[in-house]
């Protein structure tokens, strides 16, 4: 019972914080109509900016980390993304009235992971003093890449299934890993990684990236709320399923994250907060690069079930709900 | 200057496939080409014109035009990227009448 | 593939009427539409393009197009939008003549 | 005699101000015929940021606010934006040469407030080190929302009769109540409000808006210039009342409201600081939510003239003299 | 209502040339103008659409449509243009057959 | 011998400066197809931060220096101008396969000057703690201006000749002039000039102009290294001489500036800081205001060969070889 009262205390706590204020705060003025509109270069560059800097942040530390205590997470990130996928498309093929296609699709989202609710956490277990692995934004692309391509490459045996009864299928893979590799947040993340690694980055991140971070998040907080909203009626004109799974899954996956993260802390020592940032990665859903991967390896899925359920339902959870869960159950389990 | 008979092509597309149109358009020896970034509402879902923050970029729309001095070249590209576009993705093609000056800017195969 | 006789309709706006006209193209039957954020000079006055600072946006203008399958619509189309929008805005309608492949896609009343 | 003095010192003073600077270094360029231009998107950007920052500032310190305090201010604020409309009004209807529904515009726009000009005035009193109560700047929708209201209602009358002598005249209130706070400028003025109100964005407002506020102000000083400058153009195609009206009527409608101001100060200790912001809000006219307001509103109003009168003429005159005046005049009205 | 022919031209140049085409087409007479920022392709290089960071912004290319009510001020724009502007620089010039309510408002020479 | 390891040593240690790893970065991720992409408002946004800053910093400062000491150096910079572009053009005269429009147009792009380059130069010094002179940035258009109306004069005299055996030619040379002023660049800079000397404007520069700086200077190279890589493409389409001219002329026109830099060392005491902001001008050629002026005035000329030659050459090699060379020059032979 203590431990309830305790999780939701810290749990309404965080509901304070001013990252969550924007996205509700989104929310709220694009459901009273109002004009108020970010526009879209602002948009891009406020991305840019966040993963530049989790990425410049990442390369600098590495140089002093201990790679090799990333195999196992990086392992199980590559696990995680893969279980999500077919723990997803299994439970759209029992649904009905769900389009396999689509299927397919928001299993890969969710696979997939969300820069933007990467960059919250960070932010929040800032907030908390709560240190994680300097390499543990890097999971990103462990769990990202896997999950597209395996969605992708189901989806495309079913198809090829329901045409010609089986046969051949040629999915092109390694076209996946470029295509995720090469898209803007990844690419991001990436450029930030190497050149905080080989270069004397640490003044330009110190003067410039590091303290337009939060702000900047607040922005893309307030980005996000607005297309939450604005995306439910997108939402609406498809099968409530896709609602629904977006609403427990992130929970789901980020409790199959917690797990795994907990075995490697008890392995290789990986720390509560790498447990965090793991958990949390696995919670999120593909916000930039995924959909038009998806979109361009599964062509014949409805953009708006899995944008909508993603968009509108997956993120805020994930943000909302999923990230102070995931902090309160690491700070009651490994008593920090 | 005389005004010549020409055909124009229009492709209203998501912009994902824009570079797969303009390697069909190149193809078909059309000598250029002119894009327009769109937003609009078809069939299957709206699209945001690319001045509000949308994030997912990528499924905003073009609208590319190709003037082409024959008839045959403007209904070769337009077959072309419907079979080898539209059916899976959105997006509409038509052809119109102009009249072009210099039609030798307008080459078609 | 075939091409059949379709009409489109073009219509330039101040951008706040963008809404309005959107309704009274949806309510016409058509099955879609693709806007353009536009600058230009008419009649009453010089509108920026979105390009420029401005600090009033409301006053850019956009260019609608649409696509139908049937003179009439088209034609209703543009008598509701003059009726019901340039009476007191600024904006120009007009039509022409284009070839579309499946013309299903292109719905009208 | 001394007072004079005192005053034009004080006055020129101010124009060393780089605020001032930059607005008349854009009107310089868009002269010299410059190609140097701020982009759109940039522009949307400056303004949220600084509305965004003046809101939750507000926010912020308005939890400890005795609100009953902001009573009388409000309803003078109220006053002020329908006085200025009626005498607005009037004026142009005994001007020759002008067209009744610009006049009604025109009267709307002066009585309504620029979310510019109003940054502009906090910048000077933080400079001057002249405090004000944290909840004025939120007195702008109390003026802003009445005068555009009252303008639009009055002209719609009018050309009713005008059309069938008189008779039921229906103007949506509400309406334009919904689209005024719906505005990009008070949408994000109000939820700044509210966020800095109810989460705890003390540090984001800190490490963010706040350092960026005075280098954005400059930023969108530039652009008011060179908007000024482009816009006399279609100024000098209309009568050429609106130019006059545009440079004495900011004096005038901050006069008005720096006496009511005055009684506030007596009666319910209203500060200076206070007193200064009402005046300038009054002296303000919109550009940014305003016009697209009324041009709904009353559609037979030509833009040109309401427009160039008010960013050609009445924003440069607001923020150059006005502010400046009214500052110098608090000073020794004040003893401050 | 009724439509009324008239034709419409369109010119697709570098941004640099916009001024002179507006000067161009003022002085033809026509009672407006629409402009749209484009990128694209033709005989000479790549122009890039103006969302994308490009160093030099001048290069990009505008689409410039003018209605107007009758066939001879709508070939003398094309004339004028080619003539003035694309002997050095590059761009299109092509007419089209349209239908207007309000013909007044299209005014030509 | 000594000198040579010296200069190696510092050379090659300027390579892990932030500023070139983001030049090379933007190169690389082009090169693999990245889909990242600032967007145009940002980028123009950044060149106006970065000159306006450069700006505002020579106009606070030069309140209190010498302007005589400017003289020289001023003369020295159209001196170079001018002679960078008279042998450019005797250069491409002599090479085969050159279309003359085109190499007077490369000549002159070589002659003007770069904002870009310009900025990374001032944040070289100053990382290395190098002292210049406050007007020195200010040299730009006195190299620029005369550079690019010698090449468009000269251009036109030749086609003239070429057309009709000579005769008059009239080239608006005070257009051109004008034309320069005008454009985005040099406005910034001129107006940044003005601001900073006639209004008190430390404290916006400090708070945000400065602190900007380097971080978006950092955006400016990205930028630059994937359009570098991006008009690889146009400039394979011509004649290689370009590319072979866009590789060496950085380096002679800036030891061409060197000597006369260090003539004025010894005649005005012009400072080894400015020497090297001599070089650098001298060695940048025009990104910004160069290429649309040059368009304007030698229509004949095909962009794709000046503009390859100085995007995807001349300024990567600016930057990463002609900069670090300098003040590694500077460094030994003024002993600093
Ligand atoms: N009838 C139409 N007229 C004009 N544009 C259309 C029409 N139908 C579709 N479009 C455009 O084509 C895009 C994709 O359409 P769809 O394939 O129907 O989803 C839409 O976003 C519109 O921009
Ligand atoms: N003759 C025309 N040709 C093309 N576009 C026009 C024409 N007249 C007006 N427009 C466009 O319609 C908008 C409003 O025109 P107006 O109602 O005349 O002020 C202008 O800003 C132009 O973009
Ligand atoms: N055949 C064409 N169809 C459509 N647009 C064209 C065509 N040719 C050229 N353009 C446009 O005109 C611009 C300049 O063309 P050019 O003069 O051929 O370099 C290109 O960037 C295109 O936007
Ligand atoms: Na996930
Ligand atoms: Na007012
Ligand atoms: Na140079």
């Amino acid at each position: 019972m203590d431990f309830l009262a305790d999780f939701f205390i810290r749990f309404l706590v965080q509901f304070q914080s001013p990252t969550l204020g924007f996205l509700i705060g989104g929310m709220l003025i694009a459901a009273l109509g109002s004009k108020l509109k970010i526009p879209n270069p602002i948009y891009q560059f406020v991305v840019f900016m966040l993963l530049m800097k989790i990425g410049l942040n990442g390369g600098i530390e590495i140089r002093e980390a201990n790679l090799f205590a990333m195999a196992l997470p990086a392992f199980f990130s590559i696990l995680i993304g893969l279980a999500i996928v077919r723990v997803g498309i299994a439970i759209f093929g029992l649904l009905p009235g769900v389009n396999s296609a689509d299927g397919f699709a928001t299993a890969g989202l969710f696979g997939a992971v969300s820069a933007s609710t990467l960059a919250v956490a960070i932010v929040m277990l800032e907030e908390e003093a709560i240190a994680f692995e300097a390499w543990a934004p890097a999971l990103y692309p462990f769990m990202d890449i896997p999950a597209l391509i395996l969605a992708i490459v189901m989806a495309n045996i079913h198809m090829k299934k329901e045409e010609n009864g089986g046969g051949e299928v040629d999915v092109n893979v390694w076209g996946i890993v470029k295509e995720s590799l090469r898209g803007s947040a990844l690419s991001a993340l990436l450029l930030g990684l190497a050149l905080g690694l080989f270069t004397n980055s640490g003044s330009v991140l110190e003067s410039f990236y590091e303290p337009l971070f939060r702000g900047f998040l607040s922005i893309l907080m307030l980005i996000m709320g607005m297309e939450a909203y604005d995306r439910i009626k997108e939402l609406r004109s498809v099968a409530h399923w896709y609602a629904i799974y977006a609403g427990f899954a992130p929970l789901l996956h980020g409790l199959i994250a917690f797990g795994l993260g907990y075995i490697a802390h008890l392995l290789v020592g990986f720390s509560p907060g790498g447990v965090i940032i793991l958990s949390v990665i696995a919670s999120s859903n593909s916000d930039i690069s995924g959909p038009p991967t998806l979109r361009a390896g599964i062509p014949s899925a409805n953009p708006s079930s899995y944008i909508g359920a993603s968009t509108s339902v997956g993120t805020p959870v994930a943000i909302a709900v999923a990230i102070p869960l995931f902090i309160a159950l690491a700070q009651i389990v490994f008593d920090i | 200057m005389t005004y010549h008979k020409a055909k124009k092509v229009v492709i209203i597309a998501e912009k994902m496939l824009s570079e797969k149109i303009c390697r069909i358009i190149d193809a078909s020896g059309a000598r250029g080409y002119t894009v327009v970034p769109a937003g609009g509402r078809g069939a299957h879902h709206k699209h945001y014109t690319s001045e509000r923050a949308s994030v997912v970029d990528d499924f905003a729309t073009v609208r590319i035009e190709v003037v082409v001095n024959n008839k045959t070249t403007a209904e070769e590209i337009g077959n072309q990227v419907v079979e080898q576009c539209f059916d899976k993705y959105s997006g509409i093609v038509y052809l119109e009448d102009v009249e072009v000056l210099r039609p030798g800017k307008f080459g078609g195969k």
